[in-house]
């Protein structure tokens, strides 16, 4: 019955389907697995880890708009050694294709964390060049072409396993910083992390959010990352990982067709922890339906 | 875990607050009081995330969680649509619920509005042993079902006559020094559970209080329900209130925001 | 009864009330006349015009997205000439305050375009430095503080009314650009212009619009647009016009309490031709339940 | 012109396919065969612009206004939630309709699948004058309701047994060469028109169509929906299906995209 090729490669890995869990929305891997077997994912990646700890901002942190919501967590993580001890062990031992989301303040922050997390056995990087939520580094970062290079050398220099570099949308133009990334010889590029968002309560006259600015994600922005995808998969060779509101088949297979080599879930997890796996089950339908026996006939085939 | 629930019964109760009963063969049989379900509102009114709710009620042999509510936004306006015999997805039971216990003779609980949703397992557990204070803003609710327990309650109103004129935690401290309680629970709003944790911390009473915050995915994974606290074990200023919550020791919380 | 002062002002023109509807969703203020008295409006702006009369993009030209409409028109107007034949002896007589918005290929394009309109009776240019719909200029201007700051001054040099620049969200740093209007001595500034944005068809495996790719507008984008104009009020001294997906009065306050002076009201219009006058009716309803006198208590008292 | 329409019927009359009558002071008497109204379908699937339908009938003496719809994506999802009683706004009558002229004594009426909507209207004026073709998927629909008005009808369906198996189009060039009708008016896939326009155009018959574009405003502000055409007196290339259309003379019309 299931004799259809799902099975997609970014850098050097190897994943038995597009499904990947986007950072920050699945911790580190634990909390979901009572939901289901998280072994049948194309791939998981981890909340963003940085070199110390942080405690992220004040809530609320989170907020729904139409057809949104906007987050600032602001990269709370327990830092990298705490990381390593706690988390590495059992993200180890798991039999999916890990990849560990990294951010700085310092372009040296990052050579650091790929430096100490190369004694693991840890399928790929994910390099946040871009979260909106940190004030030192972070979005800076992501915006510039000449930085992003930068970073991405830095890394590759310290890591010869997969490396990806996640984009951030808050860009004049997000060809060339994917470019600049390629150039530095990442292996695959993830697209979108959230959109620069903020909500107001009228009746306290206070921004929502304790930090008063957060990031977008949900379906609200799915129109905006998908012609970013198709913008960049137009200009680079390397496979991208595309996010950004993406609920059902339907809306994966319009990244897919518009050049994502995969898919990553973020919000959609928080409506319904199976929605990968629910997904996943949508696009083997539409494949079937459609007469497709590998994922690759649909993979950037937008005519 | 998750679970489709199946509507039993929703009425309204007060002013723009329902009970709804749900059919549960699974979370009614692992929930203890205090924990919460994670609930699929409907989206006819666009909202996008799961909505928070308490259990009020866990009848284990019935098979039955309930919820008591108050329509406020987008979830719970769709939610009180829904009717007997209708689904509703849940993941749940979540968080840590109250530390009870059998031996307690004596204890007390606050409750501010819709802060009475979680007390209600333990008015019901501790029965007799329990004295009830309960803080409205005009209209009390439940009174009626909670008599069915405990005969001592005082209930307090900020407007209207249907209950002493103030706040619920006026004179708490005067009666709890003459006699104290083993434990207070308490939930409401959070000023008002500031000032039963602070009577308690002067009498040294203990005191366990239930947190409210935004929630995203209320499993644990996404970090954006946290609540300054200042447990020892942990490495983080700021806890779940999803997992490591919604029940805190009152010594746990950092108040001060 | 109604003793508030809803008065705003925005360069030299004293608005009555803060509304105004958004450029390109409104016409030549011709066909919403039959469903309320335009004099209620505090002004209006007409669709986007050009040198050259411009056809536009090859249908489909709209989407409905989660939350948004995606619109690839592609500023299709007669041109000037015929513009200022057919539409400015209507616009001349209205009693509203009429803002022509305007775009242009090149920088003399838009000195052109102020010579040619400055000879009319008419209230206001907005300046369209930000349409994403148009390959040539268009989105390019709009992106570059150089350009902007360019295009401003030279409008300025040739029309001494009310002059408001329009920006794009589709940049890295929207504050640096705003600055650079206001150094060229812009009036005052609208924001946000449409978010790039993209739909597919998974069944026909195409884009859905003719134009592959448009312009996200409505509520979606609305915490995006709040974000940007308190950025912006944080920065600049000038007026500021908010719009993206304001349905409702409390989307509008939202908006003034993070510092606008104004709003503009595009796709609701669609929803409901009269949104704009119960938006006003919402806002007056908020200043009467909180007790304000006049609509300046409330204008950027975000705390 | 705007109007709060109450619901009156609506009912099933096909697969996904229903006709909902809705009670009109306003609407009703300005209305014109081919005419449309962009309705307020509902946010329940979450549904944010209006939706056009063409007018399958006005009585002005009932104030009365139908519609015939499918049920397609998440705005007529909505629609067809609405029940007997229930009130939905919409803006209308828009748009130019079919040109009627009641000295013709022999037209032709060509409708595909939900086509058949806009045409009903002329079907009733015409009468015994109408000779009418329809083409269908698989189900005819409102056949019996034609009959009422007509005899001449051609049922085409593409599978199935519920009339002649093919297009609808087929045959027409011989029928009309031999008979040829004053004027046609046709409703249907853009391909369907564009074959029945051709017809017209080599036997140099009259003729319209209705055509169809995504919209926006419906009322002429917004430039979205743009159909290629050739209006003499027109400067631009593209004219408002909402404001110019949705009815054109085949002539008027740029077929090929
Ligand atoms: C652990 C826990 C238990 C709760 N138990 C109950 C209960 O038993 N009865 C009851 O009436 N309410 C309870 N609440 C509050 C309840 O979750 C909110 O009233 C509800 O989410 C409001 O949703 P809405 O869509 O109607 O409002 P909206 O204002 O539209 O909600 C918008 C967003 O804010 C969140 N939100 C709004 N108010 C609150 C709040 N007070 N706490 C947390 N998130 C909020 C919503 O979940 C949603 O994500 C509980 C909250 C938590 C965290
Ligand atoms: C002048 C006119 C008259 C029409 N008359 C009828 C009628 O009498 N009966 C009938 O069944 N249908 C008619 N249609 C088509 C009808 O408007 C669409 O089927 C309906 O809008 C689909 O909405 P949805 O939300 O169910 O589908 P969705 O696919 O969810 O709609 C998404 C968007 O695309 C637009 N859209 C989708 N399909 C069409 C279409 N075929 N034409 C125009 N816009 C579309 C919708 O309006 C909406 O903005 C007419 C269209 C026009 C332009
Ligand atoms: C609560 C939350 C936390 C996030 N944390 C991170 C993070 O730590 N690192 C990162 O690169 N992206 C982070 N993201 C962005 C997501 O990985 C993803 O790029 C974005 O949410 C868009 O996808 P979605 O719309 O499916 O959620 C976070 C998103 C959310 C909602
Ligand atoms: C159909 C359509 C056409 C538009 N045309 C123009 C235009 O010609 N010039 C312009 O500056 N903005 C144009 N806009 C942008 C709007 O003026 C407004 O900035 C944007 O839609 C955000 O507001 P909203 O979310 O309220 O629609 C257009 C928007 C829409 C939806
Ligand atoms: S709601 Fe996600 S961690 Fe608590
Ligand atoms: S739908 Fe707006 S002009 Fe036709």
């Amino acid at each position: 019955m299931n004799n259809l090729d799902l099975g997609v490669k970014i850098g050097q890995l190897e994943l038995k389907n597009p499904l990947i869990t986007a950072s920050g929305t699945f911790g580190f891997g634990k909390e979901y697995g009572q939901y289901y077997d998280i072994h049948s994912l194309g791939a998981m990646t981890t909340k963003g880890i940085t070199l110390q700890p942080r405690e992220g901002n004040p809530p609320p942190r989170i907020v729904e708009t139409s057809a949104g919501i906007i987050n600032s967590v602001g990269l709370e993580n327990p830092g990298i050694n705490a990381f390593i001890r706690e988390e590495i062990p059992h993200l180890q031992k798991l039999k999916v294709p890990v990849m560990i989301n990294i951010s700085g303040n310092k372009i040296e922050d990052y050579a650091l964390l790929a430096q100490k997390l190369g004694k693991y056995d840890i399928d790929a990087l994910e390099v946040n060049v871009s979260c909106p939520n940190v004030k030192q580094g972070g979005m800076n970062f992501g915006t510039q072409p000449q930085s992003v290079y930068e970073i991405t050398k830095t890394v590759r220099e310290n890591w010869d396993k997969t490396l990806i570099i996640k984009l951030t949308p808050n860009v004049t133009n997000i060809g060339e910083i994917a470019l600049a990334a390629q150039e530095a010889k990442a292996d695959a590029l993830s697209l979108i992390n959230t959109v620069v968002a903020m909500d107001i309560d009228i009746h306290r006259q206070r921004a929502v959010l304790g930090n008063r600015i957060g990031g977008l994600s949900g379906p609200a922005i799915l129109p905006i990352a998908l012609a970013m995808v198709y913008q960049v998969a137009q200009q680079v060779d390397i496979p991208l990982i595309g996010m950004g509101g993406i609920l059902s088949g339907e809306d994966a297979l319009k990244f897919l067709l518009a050049g994502a080599s995969a898919v990553a879930i973020g919000t959609a997890n928080f409506i319904n922890p199976l929605s990968p796996l629910n997904i996943l089950e949508e696009i083997e339908d539409y494949m079937r339906t459609n007469g497709y026996q590998s994922l690759r006939e649909i993979i950037g085939q937008l005519k | 875990m998750e679970e489709w629930l199946r509507v039993k019964s929703h009425r309204q109760i007060g002013n723009k607050i329902f009970c709804m009963a749900m059919e549960s063969s699974k979370i009614s049989q692992m929930a203890h009081s205090g924990q919460f379900i994670h609930l699929l509102c409907g989206k006819e009114y666009g909202a996008l995330l799961r909505r928070p709710f308490s259990l009020s009620s866990i009848d284990k042999k019935k098979q039955e969680i309930s919820i008591i509510y108050r329509v406020q936004g987008k979830g719970t306006q769709s939610l009180c649509r829904m009717e007997e015999g209708d689904k509703i997805h849940a993941l749940g039971p979540l968080g840590q619920g109250f530390f009870l216990n059998p031996t307690y003779k004596n204890i007390a609980v606050v409750g501010g509005g819709m802060g009475i949703a979680p007390l209600m397992e333990i008015i019901k557990y501790y029965g007799g042993r329990a004295r009830v204070y309960l803080g409205f803003g005009e209209q009390p609710i439940e009174i009626e079902e909670i008599k069915k327990y405990t005969g001592e309650i005082s209930i307090t109103v900020e407007k209207g006559n249907l209950g002493k004129k103030g706040f619920v935690t006026a004179g708490l401290a005067e009666q709890w020094k003459e006699k104290p309680p083993e434990i207070v629970y308490s939930c409401g709003p959070r000023s008002m559970m500031k000032e039963v944790a602070s009577i308690c911390e002067k009498l040294d009473i203990s005191c366990q209080v239930s947190m409210e915050e935004r929630m995203g995915c209320g499993v644990g994974a996404c970090l954006v329900c946290s609540c300054k606290t200042k447990k020892k074990d942990q490495k983080n200023l700021y806890s779940r209130v999803c997992k490591e919550g919604p029940v805190y020791w009152r010594e746990e919380v950092i108040w001060d925001e």
